[in-house]
């Protein structure tokens, strides 16, 4: 991205940023500054986008000033707009790989300055783990792109500015030969756009938003990459990803995964189960379940250490992030096996005619989403055992013929 | 759930299957969980006239069992509320007209059977206390007698339908023994907190005896002998619970097998997989023995089998654990969807949660047989 | 096999059985009477083979004789020669479904007489769960044919008569079309045959044997159905396996699973985790192992009575058996492995310079038996997931082209 | 297994693998499994040239850790060891070498350690008793004062290598507190009875103390306060013991999808299939977990961090369980051949079950961790 040559040392780096962030960034202690005002700070100071060209609103560093910067962040316990992890840590450096030098200059600075907010339109109702198997229909008229069709769990679309949306161009062409990627803008109620939050197991507007798209028009210039080269964008967003979630690469903001200690990380607080079990008198009963999330509360966060080191290190590769994913997201859920079981029925019954929904018992209706949301456990032991194992892949149906005859082809099953 | 039923115990299921549907299909059941009571009283005594609540009460009181078996009887019922997740208080009632027809007085039988029998009136019991075990031992209600009367006080949780009911059947400590007195709901000190569940339709509220003073007659069977009786009614009460808990894991299994046909992911339906199928498998493997348990069960309390007692706890805690495995698996199977308000998964996940729970958790019927081979629910 | 019509009715069979196995089985509470001599006693009072055609040794009477006589035999807690069950129930149907005339007057009455005594050769060193893998070659010269290879996990080899081989007879034929089956003499050192007892993991000589096969000649007649048809013959075993496993069928020996009460059947005994419990002070801990094996011993004789009862009603499927024998197999290895927690360090370790055997930690080394022997629980959750529920079955890269294709293809992957 | 180990602390492990590569390979593990000893005492002195026996030994007094941190090095001789379930009292030799090196007095070091060291004489600790508890309160063996000299009565068990020893550590109660004593294995009252275990090579033993009679100078730290020094003992030999589980089952899924690649069913490697894959991909999240627990456990005990008592239990109760699941698994996805004594799968079954057991159980250590934080090993 930069060359290393003519740049600030490190060294010298580490020394101005560490006054910058002691006399300007708040603690974690202190009351929380909105994300796009404390992105906004660190633009305005040459600290975002610390690997960045300059030329679109970066610093121009490396990633080795930006470690030392987040890594002072984490030392000092300060807040950063770690909301915008996807938008600066996977976003970014995708278009940066992919696109024209035109979009880039249209899209990064408004990114990193914290003005525009991504996210990305990647899974759709019917294909969750199957990302490229979209049925988002993209087609050309000019210099108009019409996009049909939908999306789904894309997270905070509705405070979004744009969405990075994979869809097909090409149903002729092979499963992942006829993909392409569009940047779509979100606010504003632009015509052929509806979005729709999704409403969670409790009755409650979710987090999640669905998204329907009819024929709405997007200016051809809005595409990233080349026309039906759409899966190596989303590979290069893929890794990014990885490295993201692994704490390293362009999106490095170590020092908000470790903010508030081991249990903030992990979310996992063993005080109420051993609370309950003692009201209830059931300890001998339910010790072991106590004691598995004493154990998932610390050995959680050191795998994820050690991973994030094995990938600084390069002794690790980045699908190794998928073995702390699966183990995080299995020990969230089986704590709120063990709160339900332990609580007993005080966590699923209470007094009045009100729906209540902070027991123990709405949070077990939810807890599937940590096994399913960003990748389901199937799919984290799938690239586990092929990818860092080395073991043969899936046997598909899906693979070298034209994407309409895979369709043809599910009715034989 | 037996396999060899009877013809009328054939007919009795389709008809409660079909009546089921007809009247409360899942989106009634959605609509219900806006309503404080979670079911319609007109319903209720058009359950009844189906047989709902004559089940374990003799022809003589205007009852009468399909087949002399009248917990394998009622477990038909059950089983096909949980797989619809049918709102209405069959457990309670039949719990409560089950002990009124075993243990009850003559008076007690015509003064309260009727009603019950009709689903005019609706009778619970009142067993659980703040505390939320199910063990005699927890209870610490009084019954005190007092010449002629008898005295309650306490305070009594987790009541199904408490909100709606007529009569509790409250069962209290004499002493070192325990006694049953039927009180009705509008009796003097007797204050009920209506409550919720995280289930759509089930309702459980708390019920505070200050100073309930009753005549002597109210006592169902002799003061401070009530000990078997409370048995009795805990394992036909988890008999019911387990044939529900059968009902929603299977039906849960069906339709996320339904949907996971239909759905496809790298050109194959999801359910191709094998990580998947052997899952199933194994789902397949604890609902054929939750069948087997909880036919077992029933029979043990249709031919009173001193094997009884370890059958209800082997019955709660191997199905109360599996059936919510069972649909927690299906939410994972069916992906995000599954945890979202639209999908009906939920609303059999609830169930199962609040299954899980009353009459004495899985954890809870374990510690009893990690210690005691005779068990003791 | 035989038609109903003018034979003794089932009542009268019942009355005269009840006499004569009062006055002459004896009762599981006596000596245990050696198997080939039980058999004997059976087969010379016409209790052998109840269901089997006079002219190859058998009563000439129906299934429901059968099963009233061995309903007999378990309210009465008789013994019965249940180590038969193979010769009987699997292999005598096999050979009458399939032999010509010939070959069932050759080796039906011996084999019902108790003279001699039948297992099965099915599975090889290279392939345990793909039956129809089966490398063993057939090759005819004239009247004798010679048969080359290996099997494996062949029960009592070493004491029994003979065995059905499920061999390889045409190698460019596809992999189920290209199989023959044939009788192969075990006794008495016989030209080309090699057996030898495989040594257990505790360093004992096993009950499991593996044959290797040099050039063994076999006479042509040996030959079970038709040459080339020996997928058709193996399925027809596998259906006599399943109902025999299920109780019902020509091997309804139901006797022999209730003989001894509940716990005999599961091999469950929960008294001695109880002791060890009480002993080491673990109660509270281990209370959930010792509850789970109380209940998988009520559980389990419960589920596989249940299906029984279905195969025998019609409302279940043989591949239903399969529940019951995952669900066992499981309970079992379940109960080993929680004995070898609930023991701890006293049942790993013992005084003395020599090896003891009887322990739990020796046990654990061979509970994997249970959910291998007989089939997988792999291959049992294949069967439940597609035979019984109907799912997808799993791409296979073996059907429809020849062996020897599949052969050059497994370097593939 | 320290993703950043230093330059030294790779070299140590290449000749670490290296030596025991060619020296005990797995034909030579097996031999052994026909000896008493289950080791050879040559070998041992070899091995204790590579430096097995003086990482925790200062240099002044014979010893060197190549790194100041000397349970981060001794972890990598465990791990190797149990990827190839090497013979020798390893873990043994070191928490003595250890607790002399730290509590021992000039005397004791000058007596004892230099044998240790040169692997000439074995010293081995006698802590759990007949109930197999390796906790402080089931201490019964008794280390009375009668003026100059300590005396020891009781019965130790479960000790390594107790039939090889030279020198036995023996933990032992003083009153409420608890007193470490050197005992040489022949001094009079002590009775050896030489043990074998389902391990091929590891040997266990009791230690029989009658009246033994040493000279007060033979207590290691002072009487009555050894209470910390058996904590830390018990720490390190958790670490050891956990690194050497992560190479069992490290080393088990190698050769185990070694094998599953070559063996084919239905046309397929059997590891194609999904079902196994998933459950592999499981067995990876578990050795990562391990790695990264045992690593923490090692750095806790070299930088005396307050943690180090909640590491310890955390790392034995998860890597034990899990080091023999993921083994017994193995054993499942090899077939019938893994229950065979020529397969070498039940050699790191027997290491796993026996490791699982020492020290205390993954059972024992949750139930520290049910209810206290803090955890206690």
């Amino acid at each position: 991205m930069t060359g290393t040559t003519d740049i600030e040392s490190v060294e010298t780096f580490r020394a101005r940023s560490k006054a910058w962030i002691e006399a300007n960034l708040p603690l974690l202690s202190e009351p929380w500054v909105e994300t796009r005002e404390l992105q906004r700070l660190l633009f305005d100071n040459g600290y975002a986008g610390i690997s960045y060209p300059k030329e679109y609103g970066g610093a121009g560093l490396t990633i080795e000033h930006q470690k030392a910067f987040y890594d002072i962040v984490a030392e000092q316990d300060r807040q950063v707009p770690s909301e915008l992890m996807v938008s600066i840590g996977i976003i970014g450096p995708t278009i940066l790989d992919n696109g024209s030098q035109e979009l880039k200059q249209r899209f990064l600075p408004p990114l990193l300055r914290g003005d525009e907010v991504w996210m990305q339109l990647l899974s759709e109702p019917r294909g969750g783990s199957d990302m490229a198997g979209t049925t988002c229909r993209l087609k050309r008229d000019g210099d108009t792109y019409f996009l049909n069709g939908s999306k789904m769990w894309s997270s905070g679309a509705y405070h979004a500015d744009y969405g990075l949306c994979l869809c097909r161009s090409d149903w002729d062409a092979p499963k992942h030969r006829g993909l392409s990627t569009i940047a779509v803008p979100l606010q504003g109620n632009p015509p052929g756009l509806t979005i729709e939050r999704t409403r969670a197991v409790s009755g409650e507007a979710g987090h999640f938003c669905e998204e329907f798209f009819d024929d709405m028009p997007l200016p051809a210039d809005n595409l990233i990459g080349e026309e039906n080269a759409g899966w190596s964008v989303a590979q290069s967003l893929l890794f990014h990803e990885r490295n993201a979630v692994g704490g390293i690469g362009m999106g490095y903001l170590g020092g908000w995964r470790r903010g508030g200690g081991a249990g903030a990380f992990t979310g996992i607080d063993v005080g109420p189960l051993r609370e309950a079990a003692e009201r209830r008198g059931v300890g001998g009963a339910v010790g072991t379940m106590i004691a598995d999330a004493v154990i998932s509360s610390v050995v959680d966060p050191l795998t994820s250490d050690r991973i994030t080191l094995g990938l600084q290190l390069g002794t690790h590769k980045g699908h190794r992030g998928s073995l702390s994913k699966l183990q995080s997201s299995l020990s969230l859920h089986g704590v709120a096996r063990a709160a339900l079981a332990i609580e007993g029925a005080a966590a699923l019954v209470w007094d009045g005619d009100d729906v209540q929904l902070d027991n123990a018992g709405t949070s077990w209706l939810a807890a599937r989403g940590s096994t399913i949301a960003g990748g389901t456990s199937e799919m984290q032991r799938n690239t586990i055992s092929e990818r860092l194992l080395g073991l043969p892949r899936e046997p598909a149906f899906d693979r070298d013929i034209p994407f309409n005859e895979v369709l043809r082809n599910l009715g034989k099953f | 759930m037996r396999l060899d039923l009877t013809e009328d115990q054939e007919f009795f299921r389709a008809t409660t299957r079909k009546f089921l549907e007809s009247e409360v299909p899942l989106a009634t059941v959605r609509s219900l969980y806006d309503t404080v009571d979670g079911f319609d009283r007109t319903w209720w005594q058009q359950a009844a006239e189906l047989g709902w609540t004559s089940l374990f009460v003799p022809e003589s009181l205007g009852g009468g069992s399909l087949s002399g078996a009248p917990a394998t009887d009622a477990v038909i019922v059950a089983e096909e509320m949980g797989r619809l997740v049918s709102p209405g208080p069959f457990l309670a009632v039949n719990v409560v007209a089950a002990a009124l027809a075993w243990f009850g007085s003559d008076a007690q039988q015509a003064q309260v059977l009727a009603g019950v029998l009709s689903g005019e009136s609706i009778a619970t019991w009142a067993f659980a206390e703040l505390d939320g075990r199910w063990d005699a031992a927890s209870v610490v209600t009084t019954a005190g007698l007092d010449g002629d009367s008898v005295v309650l006080d306490g305070v009594k949780a987790y009541v199904e339908a408490a909100g709606v009911a007529d009569w509790f059947l409250v069962t209290a400590r004499t002493g070192e023994g325990l006694t049953q007195v039927l009180v009705p709901a509008d009796a003097p000190g007797v204050t009920v907190t209506r409550g919720r569940s995280i289930d759509m339709t089930r309702r459980f509220g708390k019920v505070a005896l200050s100073q309930v003073r009753l005549p002597a007659s109210a006592i169902v069977g002799k003061a401070g002998t009530a000990g078997p009786a409370v048995e009795r009614q805990l394992h036909l009460a988890l008999a019911l619970q387990s044939a529900e808990m059968v009902g929603v894991a299977e039906r849960t299994l069906e339709f996320t097998l339904e949907y996971g046909r239909e759905r496809f992911a790298f050109g194959r339906p999801i359910v191709s997989y094998q990580a998947l199928k052997h899952r199933i498998a194994d789902m397949a493997v604890t609902i054929e023995g939750s069948k087997a348990v909880t036919d077992a069960l029933a029979t043990a309390i249709d031919t009173d089998d001193p094997k009884v007692a370890l059958l209800a706890s082997v019955a709660k805690a191997y199905v109360g654990e599996h059936c919510l495995d069972i649909v927690d698996d299906c939410v994972q199977i069916t992906g995000g969807i599954g945890v979202t308000w639209e999908h009906d998964v939920h609303l059999y996940n609830r169930r199962a949660a609040v299954d899980r729970a009353m009459y004495g958790s899985p954890e809870e019927h374990k510690a009893l047989l990690a210690t005691n081979t005779e068990g003791a629910a």
